[in-house]
């Protein structure tokens, strides 16, 4: 990302957005013809992906980029935090269930 | 202000004596008594609140709303003494939250906004703890006196007591967005901004508790994951937040109107504001 | 969280005069550092949630499985673009306001406002189609987890429009500008789009 | 010449609310000789669908809705007085305000659970006990405000300046005496008779007199404050200048 800083927003909306589409793929790449079937590499995937994305909006969208390390940091935990705690609960789920 | 100043006699400082003459000092003395009286009541309230609920009457966290007649009318003959001996404590003593709310009030009122902020608040609050809090220590009275009332009319008493005590939550939620606004709007830096946008993250939780009319089983029922327990959790963390708030707010406080001195900063003002000489 | 708000005084973040826009620190937190305590806070709380919906998932997948196919992952993928689309920009809107360009800010927010209406009338017109095809808050537990958590959404989406309501005030205002305020408002608007990126894909993609 | 601010019109609006009051209370029969917790159902239907009971008793209910209600101007009487005290903040002025808007609300509440039962006397015994219950208790039990405004006016008085009192020490004394005689009344669900019960001793001889006392006495203090700052200037100064801050 060593990008002209005008272009760097509209490059980081680009591969938002590129993800996004590819959730759909993801999706098709198990559902059995339109019935939705369980997966748990899906599920991971889609977790993943998503906190990809939210560290994505961290940093470019709300300029965590350019703030001070402590922010940085925090953010970062944060999305640490969020997909150990999303991960954590369905697995514990599906290992109770 | 002519008739405010505590008198020129005042010593400088409370005695280094036992804990009682300090208390006893400050009493006579400390400029900020009625702040200091509301902030302990505060305190005492919630410590109070906490063991009546949660360990005496066993009505927090609650008990499911799915249960049966029978199970409900077990629940009420079990907890028949802690209910009846809880809820009378708190009948006692549910008069203290004024205090609270007249704290709450009175830093609006050091503010920079309206008076109406502050007003609006204590009426809000006033009338909230009716439903929020009375009905449900009536009610469940009622339903633990008489142990051998018709299981199906104890049923009704008690969907009345949490219904009345958590689906009508909500009604807080307007009190901290009244409080927000003041605190996003004030010059005078009396509470910090990042305590504004925590009573929107409150008022936003307690609207999660409305679906409590709605389930009797689940995470959004009266006692569910989601509408109880996360709702607790960040009522909790917001209670601690203002409590620590309003007790540095009373220390900064100057009885000024303009901006709220900062405690390390203003050492001097502190000690004069102590020894009760006017500003 | 208070360790976030104590870290304000960060070099000339908070204590930066209103207006004073196009200087910046090189390190400095967009706008009020006191926002984050609640975008901090929000996640985690959304974090409870959806935990709390992961973990009961897998214990009804088949339900939930059944459920998640009466949604379209077409309108899903519209509503997410949308939202991502106004995080855009809105982040052009505050690059604007910040060198001074406050015309072009002010017409990046109206249309930040236009794509956060659109996403708006999306999920109404959702919401609409579900309930007319028989799915509702209390039909089975994947739709209540559906409604409650893209309601609750929803609901932080309105008080989005009142932030860019307030930037859009500031930005007409003259004399006493607050690029501060700006930011704040900006950061708000990107955790509601930050908040959507999680839900949908625990709503609309997980399997 | 002053101008009436009206204070004086609404301080003897009291006698006439002495009058509703007392008339709501010798009129409900279940006040001159207060019903037992431990009557059965039946009796408890029997007492309601006594013919000479129901009139009684729903005549005496609405009058003491508007008891309950017209009290408020009093109560905002005190906090005017309690704004003209010494205090530097107005804290406790905003305290006895949070209780005026409680306390009222509770006297309603337990009207309505007795006009309820009173509207269908023929209905299932069962429930108009339990209308009942819910009636006496939300009358007898719910005492936190009147506690709280008591002890709030004895504190403010207690840290009014002591050479220019608004009111005389002893009407704190009074108030914390009256304070600690409705605590007994807070307790009445632990007893269905004897001295605790909600027709004994403590709970409703001791506290309903206390109220009566408490609106007799503290009536006539108000009113003695209030002509006294008429004739010597001293409400000229509105409240607000003489809080700090």
């Amino acid at each position: 990302m060593n990008a002209r800083p005008k272009s760097r927003p509209l490059i980081t909306w680009l591969i938002l957005s590129a993800i996004t589409l590819a959730y759909l793929a993801l999706d098709r790449s198990v559902d059995n013809h339109g019935t939705y079937r369980a997966s748990s590499v899906v599920t991971t995937i889609a977790i993943l992906l998503a906190l990809v994305k939210a560290r994505y909006i961290f940093r470019e969208f709300m300029q965590v980029r350019n703030a001070p390390a402590l922010l940085r940091r925090l953010t970062d935990l944060w999305v640490l935090l969020i997909g150990a705690a999303l991960l954590g609960s369905y697995f514990t789920g599906l290992a109770i269930h | 202000m002519s008739t405010t100043a505590a008198g020129p006699a005042t010593p400088p400082g409370p005695p280094a004596g036992s804990r009682l003459g300090r208390v006893a000092w400050h009493w006579r003395n400390n400029p900020k008594r009625e702040l200091w009286f509301a902030w302990y009541t505060t305190v005492i309230f919630y410590n109070i609140f906490f063991i009546v609920f949660f360990p005496v009457t066993h009505a927090q966290p609650p008990p499911h709303p799915y249960w049966s007649d029978a199970q409900v009318a077990y629940w009420f003959n079990h907890n028949h003494d802690g209910l009846l001996i809880g809820l009378a404590i708190i009948f006692a003593i549910a008069g203290m939250t004024v205090a609270q709310n007249a704290l709450i009030a009175y830093s609006m009122r050091r503010m920079s906004v309206s008076r109406a902020f502050g007003y609006s608040y204590i009426v809000m609050y006033s009338l909230s703890a009716v439903p929020g809090l009375l009905l449900l220590c009536v009610v469940l009275s009622v339903g633990a006196m008489r142990p051998g009332r018709d299981p199906a009319q104890v049923h009704w008493l008690y969907d009345f007591a949490f219904l009345s005590y958590i689906g009508t939550m909500g009604i807080f939620l307007l009190g901290s967005l009244i409080w927000m606004l003041a605190i996003l709007l004030d010059k005078n830096r009396v509470l910090p901004k990042w305590f504004g946008y925590l009573n929107l993250c409150n008022a936003l939780t307690e609207v999660v508790v409305a679906p409590a009319w709605i389930f009797h089983q689940g995470v959004l029922d009266w006692n569910g994951l989601i509408s109880w327990w996360v709702n607790m959790v960040v009522f909790g963390v917001y209670t601690g937040a203002f409590i620590m708030l309003l007790r540095t707010m009373i220390q900064r406080e100057d009885f000024g109107d303009g901006p709220l001195p900062d405690l390390r900063k203003d050492d001097r003002a502190k000690a004069s504001a102590l020894a009760g000489t006017p500003r | 969280m208070t360790d976030i708000a104590q870290a304000g005084p960060q070099p000339g973040a908070a204590g930066r005069p209103p207006g004073e826009s196009a200087e910046r620190p090189a390190r400095a937190v967009p706008g009020q550092p006191d926002m984050w305590v609640l975008v901090l806070f929000e996640a985690l709380v959304f974090t409870a949630y959806l935990a709390v919906y992961l973990f009961h998932r897998s214990a009804h997948s088949e339900l939930f499985l059944r459920s998640q196919a009466d949604l379209s992952p077409w309108l899903g993928t519209l509503d997410t673009l949308l939202l991502l689309t106004s995080s855009l920009f809105m982040l052009r809107c505050v690059q604007a306001s910040r060198a001074g360009a406050f015309r072009a800010a002010m017409s990046q927010a109206f249309i930040t406002a236009l794509l956060g209406t659109a996403f708006l009338a999306s999920k109404i017109t959702e919401w609409a189609l579900l309930v007319h095809g028989g799915h509702g808050f209390t039909s089975n537990e994947f739709f209540t987890y559906y409604f409650f958590l893209t309601g609750i959404h929803l609901l932080h989406l309105l008080i989005g429009f009142i932030t860019i309501g307030v930037i859009i005030c500031q930005l007409r205002r003259r004399e006493r500008r607050s690029q501060e305020i700006v930011e704040t408002c900006a950061t708000y608007w990107h955790t509601v789009d930050l908040l959507w990126v999680l839900i949908f894909s625990l709503l609309y993609v997980v399997r | 010449m002053r101008r009436a601010d009206g204070e004086l019109i609404l301080f003897w609006t009291l006698p006439v609310l002495a009058v509703i009051w007392a008339s709501a209370f010798l009129l409900f029969p279940g006040f001159t000789h207060p019903m037992s917790p431990s009557m059965t159902a039946a009796q408890v239907a029997g007492f309601y669908r006594d013919p000479a009971h129901l009139s009684r008793i729903r005549y005496s209910m609405i009058l003491f809705n508007w008891f309950g209600v017209g009290l408020i101007p009093m109560l905002m009487l005190l906090v005017m007085q309690v704004r003209r005290m010494a205090h530097r903040t107005p804290i406790l002025s905003y305290c006895l305000l949070g209780c005026t808007a409680g306390g009222p609300t509770v006297f309603l509440i337990a009207d309505l659970f007795w006009l309820l039962a009173a509207f269908q006397p023929g209905r299932d015994p069962q429930l108009t006990l339990m209308f009942n219950d819910l009636a006496w208790m939300t009358f007898t039990a719910v005492v936190p405000f009147l506690i709280g405004q008591s002890l709030i006016i004895a504190l403010a008085i207690y840290l009014d300046h002591p050479d220019r009192p608004v009111f005389r020490r002893w009407v704190a004394h009074f108030n914390v005496v009256i304070a600690a005689a409705l605590v007994p009344a807070a307790f009445t669900g632990l007893a269905l008779g004897g001295p605790m019960a909600w027709n004994g001793l403590l709970p409703f001889w001791v506290k309903n007199m206390a109220i009566a006392a408490w609106i007799v006495v503290m009536s006539v203090a108000l009113g003695r404050n209030i002509y006294r700052q008429r004739a010597d200037g001293s409400d000229q100064r509105a409240p607000e200048e003489a809080v700090a801050a």
